[in-house]
């Protein structure tokens, strides 16, 4: 296996362009999702989605305890008038421990010699299963396609060994694409360099077990400026198998309580009957 | 930035990284904002005070760059005993005449000396007392100094007086910016200039489109003049200019006044001969004094061996200009019937022009329009899809417009360079053939061209004798009959004449018809006969300056004035900011990039008094352009509205001037028509907000090119506008709901964006809410909407008479657009000219103001 | 299904066996992977992907057509055709990087919007007619020689000497190239065109 | 001079303005070969109701983006939660043909073919239902392609394929002698055990998500599942009892589903006391309300099943409310999970909570041996 590959997306770096919604709109010729004005900030894309593989969050706070101040915040969040505007670039987090991957029935989503989770849409049959178990809400089922999808970390480019369309054309780096490994270290140096700096609320999120032991670590990490929530991340995903081992049990003594039960319930009535 | 120029701002956010400070200043909190350190919401329409306020600090608390300013700028020099600043008279210049509307700037003048500005004149108001008629040619080399920069009469002294009154507290007052912001600005800003650090100046349209757009970056320059910031690494202004090729249409100007390489339109004022124009326009001293060479090769290029020594090089049958002819003058012209045949190509002035309606009526007046574009836009359509048309106003069957639509190349269907923003050149390939009827502008024109040129030849009229003349034989290649771009470059970049060998540079161009050039500015793309705008060595394989990469006018030098990166001696100020620097050993200037300086010219060599020519260049000289070689702190001719910035109000504001009596710029371009009306200077009742525009990431400009791709549509899917939740309440505006703004001009409606990225400002006692309008929308597209131009109003900057459209005032009510009938469909009765609002200027001003045009 | 009567043939087994083989479960048991996730479950499809522009050759070079930045763009053709643009990790300006409008050029470029007709609209007209190039070249040229001729002025009101028409008028430039603006400022020029405009006013 | 009129009429903006795929590409001038150009698009696109404009006061403490899904909203159809009614019905009946194949002796013979044939129209039934939720119905073998222990619907697939051939062997050939009746006989025994399972694992198809509802009830749901399944075979079996006998042991396997359903719904309700948030679609709303239909429908049920003689009406009308509880809690939890996927802050405050990975005991191995990584070439 080739190095994890795998993204980490800085939003402290971001300036809401779009380019990465759009680069990979065009490198995967996906259709739109059609013109619908949401009034949330620039955000009218609103979420992943099936034609959708990369959504840019905007999400503008007034920041009441710096009114007035014009302290400059050093990680350039232009608060000088007590306010700011987050942005985040969302994606498939290709997980180390994939909801999606885990709960495909078809084998249509697989991981690959990258580490990435893909999904191949000759084998997707639609069921859907993977939409409902995707923790953080990425893949989904275009419904005039009948098929699940979601970013592909780009396995096309990635077999050619090219980058992403998304993390190449982000015109400030705020997508930084590479080996899971060596990003995971530039993000902790970035991270001590802006809490150094003093920048309010940033974290990193889901750069390995340790930070998200739901997942087992992201491939596709973040840092954040604020909590997750904020950016509609959740804050302690887990993937759903790992409470499956419980339900199956819980399964498991149903089953074997109706069996029981239907067992007495013939027995009663041989016995009756014989008697 | 981040907003409209994204991959620029890659440079920025790294800077950023590298530990530079942001500022950011709008009226909108915006993506670039979100980004920046310190963020300044300003008023629209008062940066000249803002950056006052801040030029009067540096000044105050001495804290310019002392050596730079000496050794680089005009501080030291002495100006006119008869020259009246702004401070004593109540917001005006001496020179005022108030029966031309107009001043005349002979007291603006040097002690001793005249000047010519840089590159001539390039408008017509540059008749008595600019330098056209040159009353005072006595060589910049006479010019009156004082070193000691106490003498009353110097521009540094000048300087001071003249921003003396743009306090913090003014600047509070006139921006609505605290007063605590301003100092952390400030102290910033200087802690990041001078000797070691520079600080670099960003700007657009946010700046350049007021009636006051020039004077806004005159006050910039100013400012980095006085804290070393010119010429030098990581500093500068950086015009953040539009097109593609914005820069390539201004250097090869597809416009009026001026000729490629900024060569003025020849004008009545002229006379009949070549000589007369050189006189006009040719500085004894600086590089201008080149200036016989550029346009004898120009003509040579354009009418071959018909151009003569003998007959002028056919000077004397060029058309000459007798007013303002730019654009929103002739589109005023064309809507009171006067042009009857228009071409457009590449451009949508149904949408992107101010008083989108009075540009349509314009259309609809017109007897034949051509329209190149790549895609269908509202000024194809103008007579079948514009709001009054939709609205029932006007009937397609009544328009008599006959229009033509040819469906254009795109940019990967032709060859050809485009300059950026940078003034670099680059050569495109071509990847594929245009679909169908499509044909690059270059093949139309040429192709136009050719018949046109026949009837000329047919015709034997003295009238066509330049059409006859026309050297038009450029190769055409493929099934196409494509003509050749190269070929087109290489005489753009000029050969030797009768034999057509490349000529390596403007070096080389002579005034004797050896030589024929297209745009000597851009002399040396073709060196050696190479395509040196086709050259793409990897940017990673070369220095920062990337010098073989594309090529840079002129000469391929990457940052205009570099001689100022190093000190008097030719050694950088500071080794973190080297650039280019003498090398006593080889007696050459040297460097990163091509020194902006004669090559051998000695750090030490000064121009003797009264020397002209190129020995008027001293080894000091920074600004070679110049006449006098020197940074114009203070700007004693080319500009028609006053040597120093001075802050006016824009056209339609909500305050009075708090600094002048003035209220406006009073050399501002007016269109007094009852389809253009104007609101009152200031406290319109009926308008009481103000109102400007702007641009989305995700839109280009009036969406020919947008608003057909469902990728960039879905993103911002709909008009709509910017208000801050104060205004929402205010209005009774709901999120997301309709909202209706109006001007005298016109009303649109859009969905409100109420958000707190806008806030209301406190301005002399009062608070001023700002509405902000994106104007990319038309009705043609994937997208549709509203567009922002019709609320606009021709109003123009003086100079370069560029619109307002970052300043005006406007109304804002719930709900959707139910207006009335369109202004600029009222009939044809001529009415009488609305007579303006007296409060815009002082009585001594008078009324009599040039207007471009008026309605028949 | 009823089979009987039609015996499997040896090529209908060796068919079925071949299915078989790749029917992943059996992979998986080969392989005693528990969960397929890997490879086990991949396609032929998803084992040959590749990008599509591996065997489009050597890129164009080319130039963003938006804004004045000038971003670098890399053109792929394949069969005539564009296959992808996007940025050109070379230039020293953009660095591969593009901004969405530069990103969406494709579409820009291939998008069924664009118009292949020269479209004539009559005085009065409703509707948009096609006319053939060539033809409508001649009419515009017809007309700019008429519109010339009858407002061609040689001396101003006023009697200075002017040798231009006023009743023609060009705008645009800024979107394109410097060879056309060239030759168009020289035609004009000599028509006795001045005015010619572009972006660079407003 | 005018143009004479080409007759060929330029298609006019207004069908170019007309959205088809949102790609739009001109096949002579471009290719259209990424991953995605393979999406089948319908025009016009229908507007996703979330993205209405909305203007949400910045809470500092518990914020949303927008009030936005943080998940996606479960994609399948109604078909779904009729499938899991039919498989449960089906899974129970299986599981009680073979106990009275077993251990009920020939009393139990018509009652054991009765659970057959209701079994298998289970099976077939719950296989068509299925297959109409898929997006690509033409591609359901793939269900079988793998076999994803991880998957509870891989699970599933199998069960209900397996199940399904059991079934079919053993009604096809269960009651008949020689070595085909053994076949038939296995079958039903096997079907029995499938059956156990099948009623079983569609409460872990539900539970092993993302949704936060059903993820807290994971317990609660596979019971709730046999038991509301019991309840329902036992409803329609009693309904064609012709034996006391029969109608006894459908009578008790019934009300011990029913039971069990109501006691696992009770705990349901509690299984989230950190965020109310999580259960709140149980309580609230319309799902709120199909909810306690269920419950007390079922209890309904139970009730007029179990009280002294009973007439045919009162068996039937108790087999109805049984019938109705149970489809109504199917449809409950179905319509719950939405709502509680639709709602951002049951994520958000049922993990802060520590309903997320906190609770694990054990964080689950991030490189799971089992999910060893197959290289590719
Ligand atoms: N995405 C995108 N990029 C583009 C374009 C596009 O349409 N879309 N157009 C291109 C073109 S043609 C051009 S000219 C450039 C223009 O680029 P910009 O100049 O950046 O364009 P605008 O958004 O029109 O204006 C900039 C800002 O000026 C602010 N502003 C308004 N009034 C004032 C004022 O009085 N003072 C100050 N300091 N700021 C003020 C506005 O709030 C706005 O944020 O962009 C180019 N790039
Ligand atoms: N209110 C307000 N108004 C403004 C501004 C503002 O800030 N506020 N900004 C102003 C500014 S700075 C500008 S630059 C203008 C821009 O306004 P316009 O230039 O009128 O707008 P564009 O949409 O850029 O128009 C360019 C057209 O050229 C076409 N095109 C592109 N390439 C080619 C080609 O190769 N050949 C041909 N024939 N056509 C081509 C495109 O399809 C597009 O329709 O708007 C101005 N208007
Ligand atoms: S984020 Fe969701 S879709 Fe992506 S790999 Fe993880 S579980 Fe799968
Ligand atoms: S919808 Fe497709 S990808 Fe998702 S689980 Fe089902 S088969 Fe797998
Ligand atoms: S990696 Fe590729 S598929 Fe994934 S978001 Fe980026 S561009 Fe799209
Ligand atoms: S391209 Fe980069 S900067 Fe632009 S929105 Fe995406 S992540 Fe942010
Ligand atoms: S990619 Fe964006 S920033 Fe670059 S030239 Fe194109 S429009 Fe401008
Ligand atoms: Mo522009």
């Amino acid at each position: 296996m080739t190095a994890a590959k795998g993204f980490f997306t800085d939003t402290s770096l971001c300036i809401g362009c779009k380019a990465c919604e759009v680069a990979c709109k065009q490198w995967n010729q996906l259709p739109a999702d059609g013109l619908h004005f949401t009034g949330n900030s620039y955000d009218n894309t609103g979420h992943l989605g099936a034609s959708t593989w990369r959504h840019v969050a905007f999400v503008e706070q007034t920041l009441p305890e710096a009114l007035g101040s014009i302290e400059p915040q050093g990680a350039g969040n232009g608060s000088s008038f007590g306010m700011r505007w987050l942005m985040e670039s969302d994606v498939c987090k290709h997980c180390q421990r994939a909801g999606c991957l885990e709960a495909c029935p078809t084998g249509a989503i697989v991981r690959t010699e990258f580490d990435s989770v893909y999904v191949q849409p000759d084998v997707c049959n639609g069921c859907g299963y993977c939409v409902v178990a995707c923790p953080f809400g990425v893949i989904d089922r275009r419904d005039d396609d009948g098929r699940a999808w979601k970013c592909t970390l780009c396995y096309d480019r990635l077999s050619d060994g090219m980058t992403p369309a998304c993390a190449k054309h982000c015109p400030t780096e705020s997508i930084q694409f590479g080996d899971v490994e060596e990003l995971r270290i530039r993000a902790e140096r970035r991270l001590e360099e802006l809490q150094a700096r003093g920048v309010r609320g940033a974290q990193l999120y889901g750069q390995d077990a340790r930070n998200q032991p739901g997942t087992g670590g992201l491939n596709a990490f973040f840092l954040l400026l604020d909590r997750p929530e904020v950016y509609n991340l959740p804050p302690d995903p887990v993937v759903p198998t790992a409470k499956g081992r419980e339900s199956w049990t819980f399964a498991g003594l149903a089953a074997a309580g109706m069996f029981f039960t239907a067992m007495a319930g013939a027995l009663l009535a041989r016995n009756r009957s014989v008697r | 930035m981040a907003e409209n120029h994204p991959v620029g701002f890659q440079w920025v956010m790294e800077a950023r990284e590298r530990g530079a400070t942001i500022i950011h200043v709008d009226p909108r909190f915006t993506r670039t904002s979100a980004v920046a350190d310190i963020h300044v919401p300003i008023r629209p329409g008062t940066d000249i005070a803002w950056l006052g306020g801040l030029i009067r600090h540096v000044l105050e608390e001495e804290a310019y760059f002392k050596e730079y300013v000496l050794a680089f700028t005009n501080a030291p020099v002495i100006v006119r005993e008869d020259f009246r600043d702004t401070e004593d008279l109540d917001g005006l210049f001496s020179g005022w005449n108030a029966q031309e509307g107009k001043y005349h700037v002979d007291s603006w003048q040097y002690e001793g000396a005249g000047t010519i500005p840089a590159a001539g004149h390039k408008h017509l108001p540059a008749d008595a007392g600019a330098g056209a008629d040159a009353p005072d040619k006595r060589p910049a080399t006479l010019q009156e100094r004082d070193e000691t920069l106490r003498h009353p009469r110097c521009v540094f002294q000048i300087l001071r007086r003249h921003f003396s009154r743009y306090t913090p507290e003014m600047v509070e007052q006139i921006c609505g910016v605290p007063r605590a912001l301003f100092a952390k600005v400030a102290e910033t800003l200087i802690r990041n200039s001078r000797r070691e650090r520079t600080a670099a100046f960003c700007y657009a349209v946010g700046w350049t489109h007021h009636s006051v757009g020039v004077q806004y970056i005159r006050t910039a320059s100013i400012l980095q003049l006085l804290l070393g910031n010119m010429g030098r690494p990581g500093g500068g202004i950086i015009a953040l200019r539009g097109h593609a090729s914005i820069q390539g249409s201004t250097d090869i100007p597809t416009l009026f006044n001026i000729l490629p390489g900024y060569l003025p339109m020849p004008t009545t004022k002229h006379g009949g001969t070549l000589a007369k124009y050189i006189q006009g326009n040719r500085s004894p001293t600086g590089w201008w004094s080149e200036f016989p060479k550029y346009i004898v090769s120009l003509l040579r290029a354009w009418f071959g061996d018909a151009a003569t020594k003998e007959n002028d090089y056919l000077w004397g049958e060029l058309p000459r200009l007798t007013g303002d002819h730019s654009h929103m003058t002739t589109v005023a012209d064309m809507a009171d019937g006067k042009v009857p045949g228009y071409f457009v190509m590449g451009e949508n002035p149904a949408v992107g022009s101010p008083n989108a309606g009075l540009q349509r009526k314009g259309l609809r007046n017109a007897k034949w329009v051509v329209v190149r574009d790549l895609a269908m836009i509202e000024t194809a359509e103008f007579w079948k899809s514009a709001p009054e048309v939709q609205a029932g106003e006007v009937r397609p069957e009544d328009i008599q417009t006959e229009v033509f639509f040819f469906p254009a190349a795109a940019h990967t269907e032709k060859e050809g360079t485009f300059t950026n923003t940078q003034r670099l050149l680059q050569w495109r390939e071509k990847a594929e053939e245009p679909p169908g009827n499509a044909r690059s502008e270059l093949h139309f024109v040429f192709h136009l061209g050719r018949r046109l040129i026949e009837k000329a030849r047919a015709s034997g009229k003295e009238r066509d004798l330049l059409l006859r003349s026309l050297v038009w034989d450029y190769p055409t290649q493929g099934k196409l009959q494509e003509p050749s771009a190269e070929a087109v470059l290489a005489e753009i970049n000029g050969y030797t004449w009768p034999d057509r060998n490349p000529v390596p540079g403007y070096a080389e161009l002579k005034d004797d018809g050896s030589t024929a050039c297209g745009c000597w500015i851009y002399s040396g793309c073709f060196s050696g006969g190479v395509n040196q705008t086709a050259r793409r060595k990897p940017g990673r394989e070369q220095s920062w300056v990337a010098p073989e990469w594309g090529w840079a006018w002129p000469a391929n030098r990457r940052v205009l004035y570099n001689r100022a990166s190093a000190d008097l001696e030719g050694k950088p100020w500071s080794e973190r900011k080297r650039l280019v620097w003498w090398d006593a050993a080889k007696r050459r200037w040297t460097g990163e990039d091509v020194p902006d300086i004669i090559a051998d010219r000695d750090p030490a060599y000064r121009a003797p008094p009264g020397v002209e020519g190129l020995a008027s260049i001293g080894g000091n000289t920074a600004f070679l352009m110049q006449s006098d070689g020197l940074g114009w702190l203070y700007a004693p001719t080319g500009l028609i509205d006053g040597p120093l910035p001075t802050h006016y109000e824009p056209l339609e504001s909500v305050v009075k001037n708090a600094l002048y009596g003035q209220q406006c710029n009073p050399t501002r371009l007016e269109y007094r028509r009852r389809d253009n009306r104007y609101h009152g200077a200031y406290d319109d009742p009926a308008y009481p907000f103000v109102l400007t525009t702007f641009r989305l990431t995700e839109h280009h400009t009036a969406g020919g090119m947008s608003r057909w791709l469902w990728w960039l549509c879905e993103l911002q899917p709909e008009m709509f506008v910017e208000i801050s939740p104060e205004l929402a309440r205010l209005r009774g505006i709901t999120h997301g709901g309709w909202a209706t703004v109006s001007t005298a001009r016109g009303a649109i409606e859009a969905r409100a964006l109420v958000t707190a990225r806008l806030r209301p400002l406190q301005i002399q006692g009062k608070t001023v809410h700002t509405i902000g309008v994106p104007w990319h929308w038309g009705t043609v597209g994937r997208s549709t909407g509203a567009s922002g131009n019709e609320l606009l109003a021709l109003v123009a900057d003086p100079n370069v008479s560029i619109m307002e459209s970052k300043a005006l005032t406007a109304h804002i009510l719930p709900g959707r657009c139910d207006r009335g009938r369109h202004p600029s469909t009222l009939g044809p009765t001529p009415s009488p000219l609305e007579p303006g609002d007296p409060r815009r200027d002082l009585p001594q001003v008078g009324t009599k103001r040039p207007m471009p045009t008026q309605e028949p | 299904m009823p089979v009987r009567g039609r015996l499997p043939t040896i090529a209908g087994v060796s068919t079925l066996i071949g299915r078989l083989e790749s029917w992943p479960l059996l992979r998986q048991l080969r392989r005693s992977d528990p969960c397929a996730v890997g490879d086990t479950a991949a396609t032929e499809r998803t084992r040959g992907l590749r990008a599509r522009i591996r065997d489009a050759g050597k890129p164009v070079r080319s130039v963003c057509p938006y804004c004045a930045v000038g971003c670098g763009q890399k053109v792929y053709v394949k069969e005539g055709k564009i296959a992808d643009i996007e940025g050109d990790e070379d230039s020293p300006i953009s660095r591969g990087r593009l901004c969405p409008k530069g990103a969406a050029s494709f579409q820009l470029v291939t998008g069924d919007h664009r118009i292949r007709d020269v479209l004539y609209r009559p005085p009065g007209g409703t509707q948009w007619d096609v006319l053939p190039l060539e033809k409508a070249m001649d009419m515009v040229a017809d007309r700019v020689w008429r519109t010339r001729e009858e407002t061609w002025e040689d001396t101003a009101p006023n009697g200075e000497r002017v040798k231009r028409t006023l009743g023609l008028a060009h705008l645009g430039g800024a979107t394109l190239d410097n060879e056309e603006n060239y030759l168009l400022k020289k035609l004009y020029t000599a028509l006795g065109v001045v005015q010619v405009e572009n972006q660079a006013r407003i | 001079m005018t143009a004479p009129p080409n007759p060929v009429p330029f298609p006019g903006p207004a069908e170019l303005e007309r959205p088809t795929d949102g790609r739009e590409v001109d096949p002579s001038l471009g290719l259209l070969q990424g991953e995605g150009a393979a999406q089948r698009v319908r025009t016009p696109e229908p507007h996703p109701g979330h993205l209405a404009p909305t203007h949400v006061e910045a809470d500092a403490r518990t914020p949303t983006y927008y009030g936005l899904p943080v998940l996606q909203q479960p994609v399948w159809i109604r078909t779904i939660p009729v499938y899991l009614f039919v498989g449960g019905m089906a899974g129970a009946a299986s599981s009680l043909g073979a106990a009275s194949l077993v251990a009920g002796g020939p009393t139990l013979e018509r009652l054991e073919n009765r659970c057959r044939a209701l079994g298998l129209a289970g099976d077939l039934a719950g296989s068509l239902l299925l297959i109409a939720d898929l997006g690509r119905p033409e591609r359901f073998l793939n269900m079988l392609r793998v076999f994803r222990p991880t998957s509870p619907m891989s699970m599933g697939s199998w069960i209900l394929a397996l199940s399904g051939a059991a079934n079919t062997a053993g009604f096809l050939f269960g009651s008949r002698r020689g070595p085909l009746g053994a076949l038939g006989r296995v079958g039903i025994a096997a079907g029995g055990g499938l059956g156990a399972l099948l009623a079983g694992y569609t409460g872990v198809l539900l539970a092993n998500t993302a949704i936060p509802l059903w993820q807290a009830a994971r317990r609660e749901l596979p019971v709730l599942s046999v038991g509301s399944g019991m309840a329902s075979a036992g409803a329609v079996l009693e309904l064609f009892s012709d034996s006391g006998a029969s109608r006894k042991v459908t009578h008790w396997y019934g009300s011990v589903g029913k039971v069990v359903a109501i006691g696992a719904m009770l705990v349901m309700q509690r299984s989230a006391p950190r965020a109310p948030r999580v259960t709140e679609p149980l309580r609230t709303g319309a799902t709120g309300l199909l909810w306690r239909a269920g419950l007390v429908l079922t209890a309904a049920g139970l009730v007029a099943s179990g009280l002294g003689n009973k007439s045919r009406a009162r068996e039937r009308l108790a087999a109805g409310l049984t019938l109705a509880g149970a489809l109504a809690t199917r449809l409950a939890v179905f319509h719950a999970g939405k709502r509680s996927a639709r709602d951002p802050r049951a994520t958000f405050e049922g993990q802060r909570a520590g309903m997320g990975a906190a609770e694990l005991r054990r964080p689950p191995d991030p490189k799971p041996a089992v999910f060893k990584l197959p290289v590719m070439r």
